[in-house]
């Protein structure tokens, strides 16, 4: 008899996750769920949840993974067990395109945390030279946050908002010189009329406390979690990952390992 | 917006259902629990006066979200100790959930406005009403509720537009009513502004709809009473 | 439990109290003055005052908290014109954007509470008053509000405590107070159940304090509703008032 | 001697009454006892004590020291030391009361309802007797006090006249076997007071008992039974309202008559 | 013929003054005139308009129809169809109503303030006088209507006749050129019937304007300089007291009178 394994996503962050009038959800991860249950031989069943009960909501056994751009923190991992990565969690910081920051050192170039640290480093400390007192916005409670926690740490003016869009209308209106998103997100908002101006600006981060996604567990489900991660390498491996990402995101965000 | 296919208006009206639905449910149990909380607030008994002061205190001053959460997640640890299985989820229903959560944190206020309706009424008809034998039941619902509705209508209908608004925090535990549902629409579409103020237009309706119900009975409870100002 | 973890994140939390305090307080007694005049305009008699503030208070109660803050802070600053006005370099922070969406909305719910106080006083109350040629103004600050404020206290109370929890939301607008500051410490270290106790806590102790201000303040003015002081405090004496 | 002859039970005995507010004391310990049928005014300056007296007789104050009891029925009080005495069985209590009407000496007309429903009020949600029948004797007794045109007036659209009127119609409509009246002609001019007194007068005659705080010295002297003075919380002068009349014992008494 | 004498200025004239609530007419067209120093007794039986009349004086009813004078000065009215009339001068009121105090049928003391505090309100802080003067007359008066010692208690720690006497003591204190009373002796015993009576002649002497309503005969014959009896919102009779007693027109006074 066929496993039913329940999904639960934001339905809120597109292009990963979002909902379409009716409640039918699409996006990246939605895609990309279909292809593993297939996979793993499962019947998926996916559920919205909002993103401030969605880790607790996992423990108590409401639903069974997490499939919600959910980024693996070492905090998160005391909680909850994550499968192998379906994608790399990119980064990158958008101004207004007639700002003193339009065009930050490293513009167009892109650095793994992990692999080219010395030279990601160098660039930060040029950067912080630029950006030295702006106000900075990036959405709470996601790598970004702890990104400029980590290397802006006292160098900008830190806000941190619910949502992109929030941070992106600060941008537009004024009250914010810089902001910090996920690179895939950003894209797609500067392709809108009302963003007209802003501009991706600096480097693109990867690694490091971008870290990776991952489809976020049960830690005694370690079955569960064997057949995921089966399903992933297998979907990383033959390209199936790469063909969703640049479906949705224009960028290929599928893990390199 | 709107209702054609690829539309969010089907949407949103569904959402503003349960909204409305979760309220008014909402808002029935915190009058009752209210009423209980006042009586206690009020009673000669200082231990139930103790008890009502632990209740209103508490309720009225921790998060509403925390005690949603302790309900939702409390609740289901409750059942799935009860039922003796660390099987699946044991879901108490999200709607009953939510509906007690809110009704609880709400009758708090509740109890708080009716012991100050109640305070306001003359004290000679309630001895009129003792005098002539009733008996505390028939004295509450004979002269004390109609008399103190009117004095604790304007604060109670404060209550359920709390109520109302308070209705968007059932989402963490997986509801789609009208805040989440506006929330969803915002991050799907990107478009934050059509969503929160359709949304707040959907709210008003509710309001506006609601208002007439409460002036109806507002003038209900002022009947022979002769107005100071 | 983890008592060091609590430990820690309450030692964190406690730098949001001073944002929520002033937050809570500024907008209450921006919003009581407010609502004052609101509820005067509905108690007139004029039928342009009443409506005026019936539809202020419609809208403000009518709509979320969340979705006044967002267009106060977000949707005025869509407008250019606005950005190049006076009130811009106040419109630009957070910090005031919270507190007047806060007093707004505030003045809404008190306005009502007032007006209910307020007919909730006796007519002969008032007719006593007027027949003695008390003006309108006098009777209301001398009859009219001592008699009101007394009714209106346990309802006012709950408003009270009510924007102090409120002040909550201002975090969604970059704020950092008290709940600000939990949310941050839930996306580092996911354990909202520990993080949101300690930040309970704190709101529990702020709105503690301020429900028993009030039963004390209510004590105080309603000597009338107890038996009379077996001894007052003795007058001065006779021949002290003539030395 | 007289062991064989069984006393009659009084319908409404006290004996001992204290009563303070706060720390004052405005009953020292009153005794008195109405037997079946006695009509008893109650005199005293203003102040002396009398409602508080007569509040005391359906517990609407719980007398500090003393004993109450109604047709041979004590009522059982809770003097537990450190908060105010109240009633031990609030059941006891509230059967009690719906035998005891009372007319109040402010009125305390329900304002939420109109007069023909504060009349029928008691009658059906305490005795539990039928809607109609009560609208019927309500209607009946409106008419017998001559405000039948208000039925549907809310207290607040009446004279004091009519209120006070309204407030003894809502007392008789509950054919109580006890009858409280806290100067039930105080509102009323010179005619309407003649004919009360005379409502007074045929329910004497039907044999209720009443208790009759009043100023009105005709009634004292000619319809009741025996008159009882209260001066300071003390009854100083008391008898069949002939004797008391005719030989008033206590000073005070003499004067308060005298100025009268 | 008489021209060059000076018609004296009525303190309080009313003229053809009607009053209804809803579609019901209470007073159909009462005028009446009281000069200055007259002590006018209002008679009538209960619901004939009497307080209704009283509180036309002081605009707490607007008349709809005919005027009132207070000293002279005629009270504006604005009448504009299709909405109940109202003073057109709200200072003007007040400024008449300050200096006619009024004592009500049920007392309406302020119940957040004490008794003393009751009394000095209106003169501090409508008179605008000094404070400590009026403590001090405020308890000379309650001394002379013998309740000083409950001065600081709140009225509704007070018996009947004690708030009875406070809210006359309430209006004496701001030394009214117009006293308007509604049965002030109503829940008083007969000694202090006897007592604020005098008072009340103390006043008429002191040259003050009294209107009063009321239900005693004597107070009326012996005290007032003349007598009106209102029936149904119609004056049946009026006169001087002496006369009006002793030689009554109206049948329906003499009715009245014989019943009392
Ligand atoms: N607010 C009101 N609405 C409707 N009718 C009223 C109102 N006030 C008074 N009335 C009616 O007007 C009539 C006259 O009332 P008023 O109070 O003047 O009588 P009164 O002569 O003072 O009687 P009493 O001696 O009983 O006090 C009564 O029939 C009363 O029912
Ligand atoms: N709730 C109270 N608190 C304090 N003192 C009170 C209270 N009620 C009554 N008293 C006092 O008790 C005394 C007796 O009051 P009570 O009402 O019995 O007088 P009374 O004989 O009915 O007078 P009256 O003829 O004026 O109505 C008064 O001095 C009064 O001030
Ligand atoms: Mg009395
Ligand atoms: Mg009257």
């Amino acid at each position: 008899e066929e496993q039913t394994v329940r999904i639960a996503t934001e339905g809120a962050y597109a292009p990963w996750n979002f909902s379409a009038p009716n409640g039918t959800l699409q996006g990246f991860e939605m895609d990309l769920a279909k292809v593993l249950c297939e996979r793993m031989s499962v019947r998926c069943e996916i559920v919205a949840q909002n993103w401030d009960g969605i880790i607790p909501a996992l423990t108590a056994r409401k639903y069974d993974a997490i499939m919600a751009a959910v980024s693996v923190t070492p905090k998160r991992q005391e909680v909850i067990a994550f499968s192998k990565p379906y994608a790399a969690g990119i980064n990158g910081f958008a101004v207004l395109a007639d700002s003193p920051l339009a065009n930050m050192p490293g513009t167009g170039e892109s650095y793994s945390l992990d692999t080219q640290e010395t030279a990601a480093k160098a660039r930060i400390a040029e950067m912080a030279k630029v950006m030295k007192g702006t106000a900075t916005g990036v959405q709470g409670s996601t790598t970004a946050s702890t990104f400029m926690d980590t290397y802006f740490n006292g160098v900008v003016n830190l806000k941190e908002y619910k949502s992109t869009e929030e941070h992106n209308f600060d941008l537009m209106n004024g009250r914010l010189d810089a902001v910090l998103a996920n690179a895939t997100v950003l894209a797609a908002a500067l392709e809108k009329p009302d963003m007209k101006g802003a501009k991706l600006s600096g480097p693109l981060f990867s690694g490091g406390v971008f870290g990776v996604i991952a489809v976020g567990l049960r830690k005694e489900d370690a079955e569960l979690k064997a057949k995921f991660d089966a399903a992933i390498t297998s979907a990383v491996a033959d390209g199936t990952v790469r063909d969703l990402s640049m479906k949705w995101f224009k960028v290929d965000v599928s893990p390199r390992s | 917006m709107g209702f054609a296919p690829g539309g969010w208006g089907r949407d949103m009206l569904a959402a503003t259902g349960l909204t409305v639905a979760i309220a008014a449910c909402g808002f029935l149990t915190s009058v009752l629990l209210g009423a209980l909380g006042a009586a206690a607030l009020l009673s000669h008994l200082s231990i139930l006066r103790a008890a009502g002061r632990l209740y209103t205190t508490v309720l009225r001053g921790i998060p509403d979200l925390l005690v949603i959460y302790l309900f939702y997640f409390g609740s289901s640890q409750l059942l799935a100790l009860l039922s003796g299985g660390s099987g699946g989820f044991v879901g108490a229903p999200s709607f009953l959930t939510g509906v007690l959560a809110i009704g609880v944190v709400a009758g708090a206020y509740q109890a708080q406005i009716f012991r100050g309706a109640v305070q306001a009424l003359s004290r000679g008809e309630i001895e009129a009403a003792r005098a002539y034998g009733m008996s505390p039941v028939t004295l509450f619902r004979r002269i004390v509720l109609p008399q103190a509705v009117r004095h604790a209508i304007p604060g109670s209908g404060n209550i359920w537009q709390l109520v109302l608004k308070e209705s968007a925090l059932i989402s963490v535990i997986g509801l789609v009513e009208l805040m989440r549902q506006a929330q969803i629409g915002a991050g799907s579409t990107r478009q934050p502004f059509s969503f929160f103020l359709t949304a707040a237009a959907l709210y008003l309706v509710i309001t506006f709809l609601s208002g007439i119900a409460f002036r109806s009975l507002e003038a209900r409870a002022t009947r022979g009473i002769r107005k100071a100002v | 439990m983890d008592t060091s973890f609590l430990a820690s994140s309450l030692a964190t939390l406690v730098k949001g109290i001073p944002l929520t305090v002033q937050l809570s307080m500024i907008s209450v007694s921006v919003g009581a003055i407010l609502a004052f005049g609101l509820a005067l305009m509905r108690v007139s008699g004029n039928a342009a005052l009443d409506l005026s503030a019936r539809a202020y208070i419609f809208v403000y109660r009518g709509t979320p908290l969340l979705v006044q803050i967002y267009i106060i802070y977000y949707g005025l600053s869509q407008f250019p014109a606005l950005r190049h006005s006076f009130a811009w370099p106040y419109l630009r922070e957070a910090y005031w954007c919270a507190v007047i969406a806060l007093a707004l909305n505030t003045a809404a719910y008190s306005a009502e509470i007032i007006r209910g106080g307020i007919l909730s006083v006796n007519a002969g109350q008032v007719e006593a008053a007027r027949a003695c040629g008390m003006s309108q103004a006098l009777m209301f600050r001398r009859i009219v509000l001592p008699q009101a404020l007394r009714h209106m206290l346990p309802a006012y109370g709950n408003e009270v405590i009510l924007m102090i929890k409120s002040t909550a939301l201002a975090s969604t607008i970059t704020l950092m107070d008290v709940t600000g500051i939990a949310a941050k410490l839930v996306s580092e270290s996911y354990r909202p159940i520990e993080v949101f106790t300690m930040a309970g806590a704190i709101y529990l102790l702020l709105t503690f304090i301020a429900s028993h201000g009030f039963s004390l303040f209510e004590h105080a003015v309603t000597p009338d509703r107890r038996q009379p002081a077996p001894h007052r405090p003795a007058e001065p004496p006779e021949t002290l008032q003539h030395g | 001697m007289a062991e064989r002859i069984p006393e009659p039970v009084p319908a409404v005995a006290l004996s001992g009454i204290r009563k303070s507010y706060g720390s004052v004391e405005v009953l020292h310990g009153v005794s008195l006892a109405a037997h079946e049928g006695e009509v008893i005014s109650i005199l005293g300056s203003s102040g002396s004590g009398k409602s508080t007296l007569l509040r005391c007789v359906n517990m609407l104050e719980v007398p500090n020291d003393g004993t109450v009891a109604i047709q041979g029925e004590e009522i059982r009080i809770d003097r537990r030391a450190g908060r105010p005495p109240r009633p031990s069985d609030a059941a006891q209590v509230q059967r009690l009361r719906s035998r005891a009407a009372m007319v109040f000496q402010s009125f305390n007309l329900w304002s939420h309802l109109t007069i023909l429903e504060n009349i029928i009020e008691a009658p059906v949600h305490v005795q539990g007797r039928d809607r109609k029948d009560c609208i019927a004797e309500g209607e009946a007794l409106l008419e017998r006090v001559g405000i039948a045109a208000k039925r549907n007036f809310y207290p607040a659209h009446l004279s004091g006249g009519q209120q006070q009127r309204a407030a003894i119609a809502r007392a008789l409509a509950m054919h109580p076997a006890i009858m409280l009246f806290d100067e039930p002609t105080s509102a009323l001019d010179p005619e309407l007071v003649g004919e009360v007194l005379k409502v007074m007068r045929d329910l004497a005659a039907e044999g209720r008992t009443m208790l009759v705080v009043t100023h009105e010295m005709a009634f004292a002297r000619d319809v009741s039974t025996r008159t009882v003075f209260l001066h300071k919380g003390v009854i100083e002068e008391e008898g069949s309202s002939a004797d008391v009349f005719a030989r008033p014992h206590s000073e005070r008494f003499r004067q308060f008559l005298a100025r009268a």
